[in-house]
């Protein structure tokens, strides 16, 4: 399934929409303009805009605690994501949601979470839907390495593969969960080592190449759309910055000679340069994509900023959908 | 005619499931040994039966999927209920029920809906002991997002379970495993008991005595004993914990002047304690008597029967703690 | 003088355990990023450069396992510390602590000792949104076989930790975030504060207010503003939730007669409701107006600050409480 | 590890404990002389047997909601046991626990539990202690396939492997879950395909047979006991009466067929065959066998049914460790 020049660019434009999301909010965070956590998705771009190229609003994503670069991949609008992060009642969840929770439901996204491997239930109940309407769609999830630790992950992978349903299993394997290293909270080397006690097929993929993971994820939700299941997909990655926030201000967890050699694979960067050397994109295009790019950022932050806060009365709004009381 | 049919509390439940399902294509259950085998407790007997396994879903021993089952299931569109066998195994589920179907449409900014229900058993009683015996509600009534009901017998059990399938909320159904049996009458249409509404089982004006589940029934026993005494008692079913039907209770308070709430669940810390708290800041001036409480004691259920027959209240205890709310002794006491 | 030394609540609680540890070789902790990093609060700052990592131990996020790491350890002779980082997680590992931890001595007659100490951190105020912002206690509290102290000040927190990490049971220990960084008198020697004895953390004659946690604080707050308007608020810091110090609160209640109960958690369902209800059980005739209690509004945890900041009760909506208890008018309303 | 004529003897013996101390409990169930729950453990003896005669009272073990097999094997006692069953204040729990908490410290038996997988993380615990004092003991965790689906087992898993812990993961493969098939909740066909997704080695072997047993669990707890980590023991077996009780009176779910396929395979009248073959145990000496210990079950009975119920005022003892006020 190798790609045609406009998957290659669409890859390229998810990619550089989310740097530039994170970039920004980044940078708003360290000014003091963003309430609440942070958890920046930068140097993982191929993973999210790798598999959700593959996708239509129709399929359903759930996210993490690290959930922009999943929703700007499926499609989220600038204007009402900075907006959320800003705490404001025009984003996508009218402030309520904040950068943990934001989602957008007509884009499929099901929500980040807070919860670490409590999306992934919820992923297989979006495939429970989708193969009970038998409407070709499919569910994927996306966790981090950390998060196959939790019994959530494993009862969700079970569970999926026990019922057959029409779900991805995306994990973003960063080799950290927050401040602990991988190998400190598992034995094994490769989480796809998983995949088979499931009986769901596994593949690793090269999470800084957009095109891997891209092939990878057609055929795993092909699979999944031709009715034969889940497949666990590992990607390997890493996260330029801090767990959360940008700079990490506490003990040093992870050696700068490490982030360095990442950061050498930054997965935009390098895709950028065989695009070019494939003449699937110029200079001067890509230079107008970030221009372009850079101005969306620019707009939806004065949107943002100029936005409102809820009101108070806001506050008891939206736990319960009202029913009419005779039905 | 129909209404005067009698069915048990059981099949009060399965014949809500069962024309909910006929008459709505997007909903269907899930839970362990529910399909073939109809559930430990008989309430989902026959639905695979007549609607296939793709609608009736046995799953594995996985509570924590099974909410999440539901929770993404009723967001993508269906209309889920999910079992979870025994009260007591919300535990396990208890990220999913609490941060996430709870919440989960609080946190989208209300763009989502989630007509969700979970069904399980609760109370104590058959000697399970302390990991399949709780009374567990006032934890899910503390939280925002949830409706809770616990109906006391199988009129109430259809339409609140009717009720809680229609409602576009999570709603958590609590069945006594020791009603499962009691028969009354149970109208054969599809009709709903609204969530919200309290049931005055018997007017009264010497007492308000508020209970739900089997707690509702020993009410109803310990009111007949007492009204040999001459103590007549106002025996009210909230039917549905959360949300609670306060106006009712406060109504009923400001006519008796004395309140006493009981349940199964330990006292400290149970719904009675909201009641009371509530009873007393809007009918203060109208009691004669403390609120009072009566729960089971701060330990967990112990297996003997010798000990669980003292430990959960019944009509004897229950008519005692009304004649102290009335201050009058019990015999032999 | 030692006792004048000011330490912040964060290393109050970090020298509990370091001194514990030090004194006791069958103490050890384990959590999520606790060892090389000492936590993501940084109250476990330290430890496992000093004890190592046999005694300080980094889990997986696995929270479930990290409990039942400490059910399985101190039934066998360990002391463990666990720790679950925000209390919002404790429903994930809701099993282990209510199921298992709470109940396994009661289950085996008696036979084991659970000298388990689970911390966690919670309450709101750092626009963590709904599902890092939650205060449980009130779940904890009606479970049968815990132990639950909630700290407002450096000095209870050191001791009060001490005291959970030689107590024989499960105890919970909360640690409320925004209070981390403020300090106080915290003496260097290994003190222990009490479980189960509320401080009265300023005497008075007109109103009792309860309040725990970061609660207690601002009540105090609440109690200069009110002190200028000329009224003697008495505030009683539970400090430990489980077993509660009622015996203060309804002493207090009778000298007073007007009794209010602040918390963070939502009102519905709160321990504000089992307090009230007790208060007016045992001081009715006392009391010259209803309990009232100050809680969260119910819903979940708005993230945006410009919600979250009239969800949380602070000194303003306090005093606003007890002007009411009072059945005064807040200026302004 | 071929075992030795004691050892052999020693597993017959703690089978025949097992079958009797249940198919007691089972009438006695049947004349409804025990309230509660019971699940019996007759046809698994060999799994319960195989495993524990490789440990000392010093050994822990968890158990499952299917406890009194474990029990006994462990050295339980009759007397206690009878009367724990019965709800009396003699029994191992003073009548609180009853069979689905059933429990015996001094033994290393951490009780029955009722919530399934629950028992995999108290393991994890106890095989914790082990490590942290360096005593050389190791802890056993028994589980049901179906438990294997559950969070709760999964974190236990993968954290006694990250920690190198002296563990032996023990799984009673009885291909059914209450009245589900297994295959209906899972997609694999051996449950120790999970092990590798721990970083584990995993063993599969015959649950009927209790040399199998013996040796695979010697080789386990001796890896464990030298400090190289966890094993996962997949026994195959069968468990000849009802999930509860004795017979089925609900729906049928398995067909007779197969439960008789199972019961040819008898693990202690296979066992006895082999045994008089080679010697080791004669008729006389097996039939003295059964009758001894038939002896002790009748005592054991009439111990509990003479003993008394716990009294009301124990109902609030026990909840607590009383501390002294003043430390
Ligand atoms: C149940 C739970 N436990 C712990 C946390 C705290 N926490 C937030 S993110 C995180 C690390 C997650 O690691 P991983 O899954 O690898 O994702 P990454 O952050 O590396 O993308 C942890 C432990 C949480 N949010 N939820
Ligand atoms: C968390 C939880 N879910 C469900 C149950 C109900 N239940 C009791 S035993 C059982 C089946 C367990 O199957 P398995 O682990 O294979 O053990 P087996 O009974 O076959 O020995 C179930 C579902 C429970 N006790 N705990
Ligand atoms: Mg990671
Ligand atoms: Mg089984």
């Amino acid at each position: 399934m190798e790609p045609n020049p406009d998957v290659l660019r669409d890859l390229h434009r998810r990619m550089v929409r989310i740097r530039l999301f994170e970039e920004a909010a980044g940078k708003l965070a360290e000014a003091a303009k963003l309430p609440g956590f942070l958890h920046l998705y930068v140097g993982e771009e191929a993973v999210a805009a790798g598999v959700c190229v593959n996708l239509t609003d129709a399929d359903s994503i759930t996210s993490t605690h690290r959930g922009h670069g999943h929703l700007v991949a499926k499609g989220g609008q600038f204007r009402p994501m900075m907006a959320e992060l800003m705490a404001k009642s025009t984003g996508y969840c009218n402030g309520k949601g904040g950068s943990m929770h934001i989602s957008s439901l007509e884009l499929g996204m099901l929500g980040a979470n807070g919860i670490v491997g409590a999306g992934s239930p919820i992923a297989v109940g979006a495939a429970f839907t989708h193969k009970y309407r038998d409407d070709g769609n499919v569910a994927v999830a996306f966790f981090g390495d950390g998060a196959t630790n939790i019994g959530a992950f494993h009862e969700a992978a079970n569970m999926a593969c026990a019922l057959k349903l029409p779900i991805v299993f995306a994990c973003e394997n960063n080799e950290y969960g927050e401040f602990t290293r991988r190998d400190h909270t598992m034995a094994i080397t490769d989480i796809v080592d998983r995949a088979q006690g499931y009986g769901m097929p596994g593949v690793i993929v090269d999470g800084m190449d957009a095109v891997a993971v891209y092939e990878a994820a057609a055929e795993a939700i092909a699979f999944a759309r031709a009715g034969k299941g889940p497949t666990l997909i590992e990607a390997k990655t890493y996260r330029f910055y801090n767990h959360h926030g940008v700079q990490n201000l506490g003990l040093k967890y992870r050696p700068d000679s490490e982030v360095e050699v990442w950061k050498q694979r930054d997965p935009i960067f390098t895709f950028e340069a065989q695009l070019e050397d494939m003449g699937v994109l110029t200079v001067d295009r890509r230079e107008a994509l970030w221009a372009e790019l850079r101005a969306d950022i620019a707009d939806a932050i004065t949107f943002a900023e100029d936005s409102p806060y809820p009101e108070q009365d806001q506050i008891l709004e939206d736990v319960y959908t009202r029913m009419e009381v005779a039905r | 005619m129909s209404d005067e049919r009698s069915l048990s509390y059981m099949m009060a439940f399965n014949e809500a499931v069962r024309q909910s399902m006929r008459a709505d294509e997007t909903i269907f259950c899930a839970g362990e040994d529910i399909g073939a085998f109809g559930g430990v407790f008989g309430t989902y007997g026959g639905l695979q039966k007549e609607f296939g396994a793709r609608r009736v879903v046995d799953t594995p021993i996985s509570e924590q999927a099974i909410v999440g089952l539901g929770v993404g299931s009723a967001v993508t569109g269906l209309r889920p209920i999910v079992d979870l066998m025994f009260m007591d195994f919300i535990c396990v589920a208890m990220d999913q029920i609490v941060n996430q179907a709870a919440k989960l449409k609080y946190m989208f900014g209300g763009k989502a809906t989630l007509p969700l229900t979970i069904t399980t058993a609760g109370g104590a009683g058959l000697s399970a002991a302390a990991q399949h015996s709780q009374s567990l509600e006032a934890i899910l009534c503390h939280i925002p997002g949830l409706k809770v009901v616990y109906p006391s017998n199988p009129y109430d059990m259809k339409g609140l379970m009717v009720s809680c399938i229609r409602d576009d909320n999570p709603t958590v159904m609590v069945k006594h495993k020791r009603l499962l049996g009691i028969s009354g009458p149970v109208p054969e249409d599809l009709y709903t008991v609204p969530l919200g509404q309290a049931n005055m089982l018997r007017p009264g004006k010497d007492v308000t005595v508020v209970a739900w589940g089997r707690m509702a029934n020993e009410s109803m026993v310990a009111a007949e004993i007492l009204a040999g005494e001459g103590i007549d008692c106002e025996v009210i079913d909230p039917r549905t914990l959360q949300p609670f039907d306060t106006a009712t209770v406060v109504e009923s308070a400001r006519k008796t002047n004395r309140v006493i709430v009981v349940h199964e669940a330990v006292r400290f810390g149970g719904l009675g304690a909201e009641i009371a708290s509530q009873v007393q800041e809007e009918a203060f001036d109208f009691l004669d008597a403390p609120v009072a409480r009566i729960g089971a004691p701060f330990s967990p259920v112990p297996f003997s029967p010798a000990l669980e027959k003292h430990y959960v209240p019944d009509a004897k205890s229950i008519a005692s703690g009304i004649r102290g709310v009335l201050g009058r002794k019990s015999p032999g006491r």
